[in-house]
């Protein structure tokens, strides 16, 4: 069984590199008339199996955000459409987005009016009140990071049971708006309202993790039943009227269903056959070349900022000497990884953590045969020498992977490496639907794991912040995306001071991001493999292929017929 | 019919071979199905015994070490083992094929590792898992099977009931809840700990799962001869039982022990396969032909030798075993353990 | 008639209850890890152990332990597994009987169907060109791993012959529910129910035909020659019953074989949403509550369906019958 | 039992041979005789005289066992040897019936004795099932079954023996054939019922007027049942006549040494009684004279060469004894070969 889990992320208009997807046969962002003549079908969707609980504000998935876009909706939302066209905030929820006062920390949305959830019940503001309470109450993965600032956030931090957000979150039911106090401004806070942890859910919603069972939502589609291992299946949502195209723009076809349990080999004949519309999961290397000769118009690339990587645990041996990561970074073959990804047109060697066309990045690679700025060759004896100086050979490692295919390729390379630097390695691989949880608790003293990150919102903060800060690591807990542990006083100081003159200086910000992106990359607390494409194989029949940098493929906006 | 069998076959003739082998022998070299089948199985136990041979001289690989980037020269021209798609998008990267030289004689796998070398290397896994746990369960349903035929009565019932226990547990559900477990946190008898990744442990499992297959037989036969005249004589004649069993009772059922032995390891060996491919029976690094056939279906559609040659190799194997099992049978006496 | 029924069904009830104790034994009582972590599996956090010895009972006595497991297994049906957050394990197994069930079902249908024509053709002229080869096809049958044969017979039928005329109509893999539409069950199920009653077509065509040849040699057969009788319906009428009886008995226990192991593989490749896929899926995150299920219900089933079988078996045979 | 219509059934110098391990076994080496309509004729012998394998070959029922059947055999005139099989297989149990020893084992277990007489009779007779079946219970009262409308219902395992082997004779008479073969119809029944079945066969000629052979190693069931007798020892015919000529005046030795082998029911009761010294020979160690010559007391040089059975006259002998030579022989034989 195979799912791809990765973090999702947009991509800030201040993204450099050539959008336009080579051949994407983008359609401009519209939403179909009920008589059109492409209305309705059902498109079917494959994956190898869920990507864990279907609650949107647990769940830190890009699997399952990409499905929640078209079921839910938050105050802001990012607009539907292809590209960088999907990274400019739009009003959703909301009837405008407003300018801060308070010295940028107070925020006064006004809720659009008439809009019901898919239970029937209209939206109103103490529903956004209380999903902004919900988010601590489920301990939401981002909480931590993304809505600390909110006024009371921290008391709800440390209780969640007991949160009310006193201050932080005020609806007045008679003039229809929220407020949101802030402790201290957050340039980036717009982007927070707009990442599905955001979203707008049933006052009633319970205010702990669903599991399988799915909260009603303002999505054209519902959800309308979840079993991991068998389906997710998507209907109309019958109370959705269009209220903005831009922010949620009405579904072609009149039924979802994602089907799990096909493993990746059997998803991609059953794409080629046109059994199926759309995989989730990405295409294994060694059907590509047979594929790309085929069936070369149902497949689209596109760019992205994100990385793969192997996240080492810092505090637990051998990975808890700084040599062993050294050691790691250097024997680590990239050119290798790249190859089991699909090859150079898919994917490029990466020593860092900030991805190419992010602000504060600057090419640098400490991890190569005459270090410079780009990755050119392993240096496998400086790491073997590495090895005998931490005298930590020998010992037993186990690396970690899920079980989609390219993921599981590089778990069984880099435990050949493991064993190549002198360790007894051996590599352990499991269902996607809990591997990314797994590696993040602590209890599982899981020491090596291959893992990825794709950014929530266009910033290196998303990157440096959310994935090395001491709050994004719980001891002990599933959402402890910060997995290699690293907790250090003087990184934490360089990263608030980061955040805090991103506020004012965004260039003088990016000097201080591009120099803990070398603290980080120096520390080896991962070692950073390289940065993927996107590459979607659709079936013949599927029409208005849209692939928004923001939400990947938007299912709502394809047709069948 | 009787009347008229007895005017065929006269007195059988005695030709004076000593005891139960003479002629068995005989018959089994005479049936050219068993040769061929005993001539495979020796064939592929010895090339599998060869292994880090043929690794070292002729596929000069690691067979357990990635290879991703690595380059061999075939006719002088010098290829990626794992090739980049050139054509269309260029996109893609295959494992080589089978090149039909010393080197990737089969071809490679995902990693680029030598399949037909892996293929060796995990036959040495399959038989000797194989073979140790068919060991085990010709001694543990040997002896349970004379013990409750023999012994009847306290014995027998409590002998019997477990033997109905086991025998209606499907065998792999039972080999999977006995894996998962030791595969979970490995096995602690007493003193002695199995970790989970020490072949002993599939082994020691596929063995007590194949219990019920020799158990059954034997206790049947044991229990006619338990009520031959012969062996009411001997007891009669106050000899001591353990000689009995010795004397009068084994040399009986070797032949059946015989024929099952090869039976036996034939589904010993599709066992520890459906182990292995249920990723709880070898586990990696090491390999076994289960766990390349399911390397192999990453690649199914696109290198399916990869996937086809171990699957090929079982068939062989287990065909033989079966051949040589239903020969030695029918060689023995065609009325024997027709059980399968 | 009814003694050798409540025999049967005594029988039964003993064997289903040693199942269950000896699955407890394993999952429970076999030494090593602390239970409690070997059931929370992945999700190690103290809450979930705690949650763990509490709701086993795991400081109890080990009878009370399994009383607690057989409630929550059959009676209340609230066994919880802890990889999938509280997912409830026993409907799940209730929603994936079905594809067992049509599955095995199909396979059996061919396994008779098969063993039969087979077994048939090969003792009309015992020794001929026609009986070797099927024995020869029938060895090649039992010898084959189930799932690989299922990855070759995707390998053909999904993509290299795909195209023909031949496969064309072959469904996507996954599983088409019935009452949704019927006809597309049958042709999601028949590729996987044959390549599950390959191995049971080569057995039981390999013991049919060695039952009907000995059958040929008793003396109600030459008493039904000199009846002159054709030398068919001798076959089909007299030999055949008869060799029915003796591979009857057979039957129940290779169906247990088909349900527990054989299904359980032919579902995994052929992405069949059944109970052996649900356990497959368990193991790869060492869910034991699920496989404690899947094993304990699988088991019952097979159990339940070797019973039925012996007293089809009793229907055959009217010796049994006065018995 | 006059002479001179044309015999139901003639057969001159029948052999069968089969394909033995080392080569081909005569079992059946040149025997003739003829049976007239409603004639009891009784063919005696040990085992192993080939009594059964003549008739078998007769009706063509020796399997598959590769016998080839040689010379003429003549029923109503049409020569049966050779006879597509189709058309041999009309002919039994339509117009030749056989019954055989065992009627433990001579019906289908799992067919109600009804249904399998109504078989044989739909398949010769084309009755209708209601018909049929009228008839069957018929046939069952005439073979003297009690109530016979219940035992239609009956399976074989639900009646004794005795009973059984009446279902039989009824199920072979159902199509009134001209001959019934009874092959040891009574060796395998306890002397009582043994007396019943006898009583049958000897009706049955007057009831259904069918000739009957029957084949038995007992003198005295021939003595009481049959009109004509025949000796056969190692697959040829020793010595034919009426019964009455072979009890009163037999010429062969091999006769003499069975008559002398029957205890006295009068007089003195003799110490032991006499058996013929030695075994009947394996099929494959035939002598090349008269084969009773190494058993026989009165043997001498004539015998080296095999004595024909005169094809004429009714009580004729194949043996080189002048009659006046007979009395002398036959007391040295009972005397010397006895006790020697």
């Amino acid at each position: 069984m195979v799912v791809q889990q990765r973090r999702r992320g947009p991509l800030a208009g201040r993204w450099v590199v050539l959008i336009v997807a080579a051949l994407a046969g983008d359609a401009l962002a519209t939403s179909p008339a009920p008589n059109d003549p492409h209305r309705g079908g059902t498109l079917r969707v494959l994956a190898g199996s869920g990507a864990g609980t279907i609650d949107p504000q647990v769940n830190y998935t890009l699997q399952f955000a990409n499905l929640y876009q078209s079921v839910y909706d938050g105050l802001l939302a990012y607009k539907k459409a292809p590209g960088a066209e999907a990274f400019t905030i739009v009003p959703d929820l909301a009837d405008a987005i407003p300018k801060p006062d308070n010295g940028g920390k107070r925020y006064v949305f006004k809720l659009r009016s008439g809009i019901k959830f898919s239970n029937g019940r209209e939206v109103t503001v103490t529903d956004v009140a209380a999903s902004m309470r919900r988010l601590f109450k489920v301990s939401s993965p981002t909480s931590g990071t993304f809505y600390n600032r909110i006024v009371g956030a921290e008391a709800c931090i440390s209780t969640p049971t007991t949160c009310t957000l006193a201050g932080g979150v005020v609806a007045d039911t008679k003039a229809g708006t929220v407020t949101f106090n802030l402790s201290e401004p957050d340039s980036e806070f717009m982007d927070k309202l707009a990442f599905p942890h955001a979203v707008i859910l049933p006052a009633d919603a319970p205010s702990k993790d669903v599991g399988v069972a799915p909260i009603a939502g303002t999505g054209p589609y519902q959800i309308v039943s979840y079993d991991p291992k068998k389906q997710l299946k998507l209907t109309r949502n019958p109370h959705f009227k269009l209220w903005s195209a831009d922010a949620q723009p009405d579904g072609y076809v009149d039924e979802v269903n994602f089907d799990f349990g096909l493993s990746d080999e059997d998803q991609t004949t059953a794409v080629a056959n046109g059994q199926a519309d759309w995989k989730y999961d990405p295409v294994p290397a060694d059907r590509l070349p047979e594929v790309s000769q085929k069936y070369p118009k149902q497949l689209h690339i596109s760019p992205l900022t994100a990385l793969y990587y192997l996240a080492m645990n810092t505090r637990l041996a051998p990975f808890d000497n700084p040599k062993v990561r050294q050691a790691v970074n250097l024997a680590l073959d990239r050119n290798a990884v790249v190859k089991i990804y699909g090859g150079p047109r898919l994917a490029t060697p990466a020593c860092q953590v900030l991805p190419p066309g992010i602000a504060g990045h600057e090419p640098y690679c400490p991890w190569t045969k005459n270090p410079g700025k780009a990755w050119s060759a392993p240096d496998l004896d400086r790491a073997r020498q590495l090895v005998k100086e931490s005298g930590t050979a020998g010992m037993k490692v186990t690396v970690i992977s899920s079980d989609v295919a390219v993921e599981k390729q590089m778990g069984i390379y880099l435990q050949s490496l493991l064993q190549d630097l002198g360790y007894d390695a051996t590599v352990k691989s499991m269902s996607a639907n809990v591997q990314f949880n797994y590696i993040q608790n602590t209890q599982n003293k899981v020491q090596i794991s291959v893992t990825s990150w794709f950014q929530d919102y266009p910033a290196a903060a998303d990157f440096l912040n959310v994935l090395f800060s001491c709050a994004s690591f719980r001891e002990g807990s599933d959402s402890s995306v910060n997995i290699s542990g690293l907790c250090d006083n003087g990184l934490e100081t360089d990263l608030q001071r980061a955040l805090a003159t991103g506020v004012t200086d965004p260039n003088a910000a990016a000097a201080q991001w591009a120099a803990i992106d070398r603290k980080v990359t120096d520390s080896a607390a991962v070692a950073v493999m390289f940065n993927p494409k996107r590459l979607d194989f659709v079936s013949k029949r599927l029409g208005n292929y849209t692939f928004g940098a923001q939400f990947y493929f938007i299912y709502a906006m394809a047709w069948v017929k | 019919m009787a009347e008229a069998a007895g005017d065929i076959i006269a007195a059988p003739r005695q030709d004076g071979a000593p005891g139960l082998w003479g002629p068995m022998l005989r018959r089994l070299t005479a049936d050219r199905g068993a040769l061929l089948a005993a001539v495979l199985l020796l064939a592929i136990a010895l090339a599998c015994a060869a292994a880090p041979l043929y690794a070292v001289h002729v596929a000069q690989t690691d067979p357990f070490h990635s290879n991703i980037n690595g380059e061999i020269t075939i006719d002088g021209v010098q290829r990626p083992v794992i090739e980049a798609n050139t054509e269309g998008l260029g996109l893609g990267q295959t494992p080589i094929g089978p090149t039909g030289r010393a080197q990737y004689l089969l071809g490679a796998d995902s990693q680029g590792r030598d399949v037909a070398a892996r293929l060796l290397y995990g036959g040495r896994a399959s038989l000797l898992i194989s073979a140790v746990a068919t060991l085990l369960g010709m001694l543990l349903g040997g002896t349970l099977g004379i013990v409750a035929g023999y012994f009847g009565g306290v014995a027998d019932a409590v002998l019997s009931r477990l033997l109905d226990v086991l025998w209606a547990f499907p065998v792999y559900l039972l080999a999977i809840s006995m894996s998962i477990v030791a595969v979970g946190s490995g096995l602690h008898l007493g003193p002695l700990v199995i970790e989970s990744s020490n072949p002993l442990l599939p082994a020691l499992i596929i063995g007590l799962v194949g219990v019920p297959y020799v158990a059954r037989p034997m206790r049947a036969q044991v229990r006619a001869l338990r009520k031959s005249e012969f062996v009411l004589a001997a007891i009669g004649f106050g000899v001591p039982t353990p000689r009995i069993l010795r004397v009068d009772i084994l040399p009986n059922v070797s032949g059946t022990l015989l024929v099952l032995a090869p039976l036996l390891m034939a589904i010993n060996m599709l066992t520890e396969s459906a182990l292995s491919f249920l990723s709880i029976g070898v586990q990696p690094p090491a390999a076994s032909w289960g766990t390349i056939i399911q390397d192999g279906l990453a690649l199914l559609y696109t290198r399916p030798l990869v996937a086809l040659a171990p699957g090929v190799t079982i068939m062989l194997t287990v065909l033989s075993l079966n051949l040589l099992g239903e020969a030695l049978r029918d060689a023995l006496d065609p009325r024997l353990a027709r059980r399968r | 008639m009814i003694r050798p029924l409540l025999a049967r069904l005594a029988q039964m009830i003993f064997v289903m209850a040693g199942i269950s104790v000896v699955t407890f034994a394993i999952f429970f009582a076999t030494p090593g890890a602390d239970p409690s972590a070997r059931i929370a599996g992945r999700n190690a956090s103290p809450e979930t152990l705690a949650a763990v010895r509490l709701s086993f009972g795991l400081n109890r006595p080990l009878p009370v332990q399994y009383g607690l497991l057989m409630k929550r297994l059959f009676v209340t049906q609230d066994l919880t597994s802890f990889m999938n957050r509280g997912e409830l394990v026993v409907p799940q197994i209730f929603a994936a009987t079905p594809v067992t069930l049509s599955l095995v079902g199909g396979a059996a249908l061919l396994w008779v169907g098969g063993a039969l024509l087979f077994g048939v053709l090969a003792a009309l002229r015992p020794g001929r060109m026609l009986d070797r080869g099927l024995m020869v096809l029938g060895l090649v049958g039992i010898s084959m791993p189930v799932y690989w044969l299922g990855a070759v017979v995707n390998l053909v039928t999904q993509s290299r012959l795909h195209e023909t005329w031949l496969f064309s109509w072959v469904p996507p893999l996954g599983y088409v529910a019935f009452a949704d539409d019927p006809w597309g069950w049958f042709k999601v199920l028949l590729l996987p129910s044959f390549t599950l009653s390959v191995f049971y077509i080569g057995l039981y065509s390999r013991v049919l035909r060695s039952a009907l040849i000995e059958a040929h040699q008793e003396d109600y057969i030459r008493t039904a020659r000199a009846k002159g009788l054709s030398e068919r319906r001798i076959l089909l009428v007299h030999a055949l019953r008869m060799s029915l009886v003796s591979v009857v008995t057979l039957f129940g226990l290779d169906f247990g074989a088909l349900v527990g192991g054989g299904a359980l593989l032919t579902e995994v490749v052929f992405g069949l949403p059944g109970i052996g896929k649900l356990t497959y899926d368990a193991l790869q995150t060492l869910d034991l509550p699920v496989i404690m299920a899947t094993v304990m219900y699988a088991s019952f089933f097979v159990v339940a369906a070797n019973a039925l079988v012996d007293m089809l078996y009793a229907f055959i045979d009217p010796r049994v019958r006065d018995a | 039992m006059p002479e001179l219509a044309t015999p139901l059934l003639q057969v001159r110098d029948l052999r069968v041979t089969f394909q033995g391990a080392e080569g081909p076994l005569r079992a059946v080496d040149g025997v003739s005789f003829d049976l007239a309509a409603g004639e009891i004729l009784g063919i005696v012998g040990e085992s192993g005289a080939g009594k059964s394998v003549t008739l078998l070959s007769v009706l063509g029922l020796l399997g598959h066992t590769g016998a080839v059947v040689e010379g003429s055999v003549r029923f109503k005139r049409r020569e049966l040897v050779g006879l597509p099989p189709r058309e041999l297989q009309r002919l039994r149990g339509g117009d030749i019936a056989m019954v055989f020893q065992d009627p433990m084992t001579a019906l289908t277990p799992v067919y109600s004795i009804g249904w399998q007489i109504v078989e044989q009779l739909r398949a010769h007779s084309g009755l209708s099932k209601a018909a049929s079946k009228a008839r069957a219970i018929e046939l069952l009262a005439a073979v003297g079954l009690p109530n016979p409308a219940v035992q239609f219902e009956r399976f074989p395992h639900q009646i004794s023996g005795g009973m059984r082997q009446r279902a039989v004779i009824a199920m072979a008479l159902s199509c009134s054939p001209a001959v019934l073969v009874a092959d040891e119809p009574t060796s395998a029944l306890d002397v009582t019922v043994q007396a019943q079945i006898l009583e049958l066969i000897h009706r049955l000629r007057s009831d259904f007027g069918s000739a009957v052979v029957l084949i038995t190693h007992d003198m005295g069931v021939v003595a009481g049942l049959a009109d004509r007798v025949m000796v056969m020892y190692a697959g040829r015919v020793m010595e034919r006549g009426s019964a009455r000529a072979l009890f009163e005046a037999a010429m062969h030795p091999y006769t003499w040494g069975l008559l002398g082998s029957i205890p006295p029911l009068s007089g003195p009761r003799p110490r032991r009684l006499p058996s013929i010294v030695g075994m009947p020979p394996a099929p494959d160690a035939m002598p090349s004279g008269c084969v009773f010559a190494p058993r026989c007391a009165a043997a001498d040089a004539r015998c080296a060469t095999r004595p024909a059975l005169p094809a004429q006259g009714l009580h004729a002998a194949a043996c080189v004894l002048a009659p006046d030579e007979r009395a002398a022989a036959r007391a040295r034989c009972l005397q010397g070969g006895l006790n020697a």
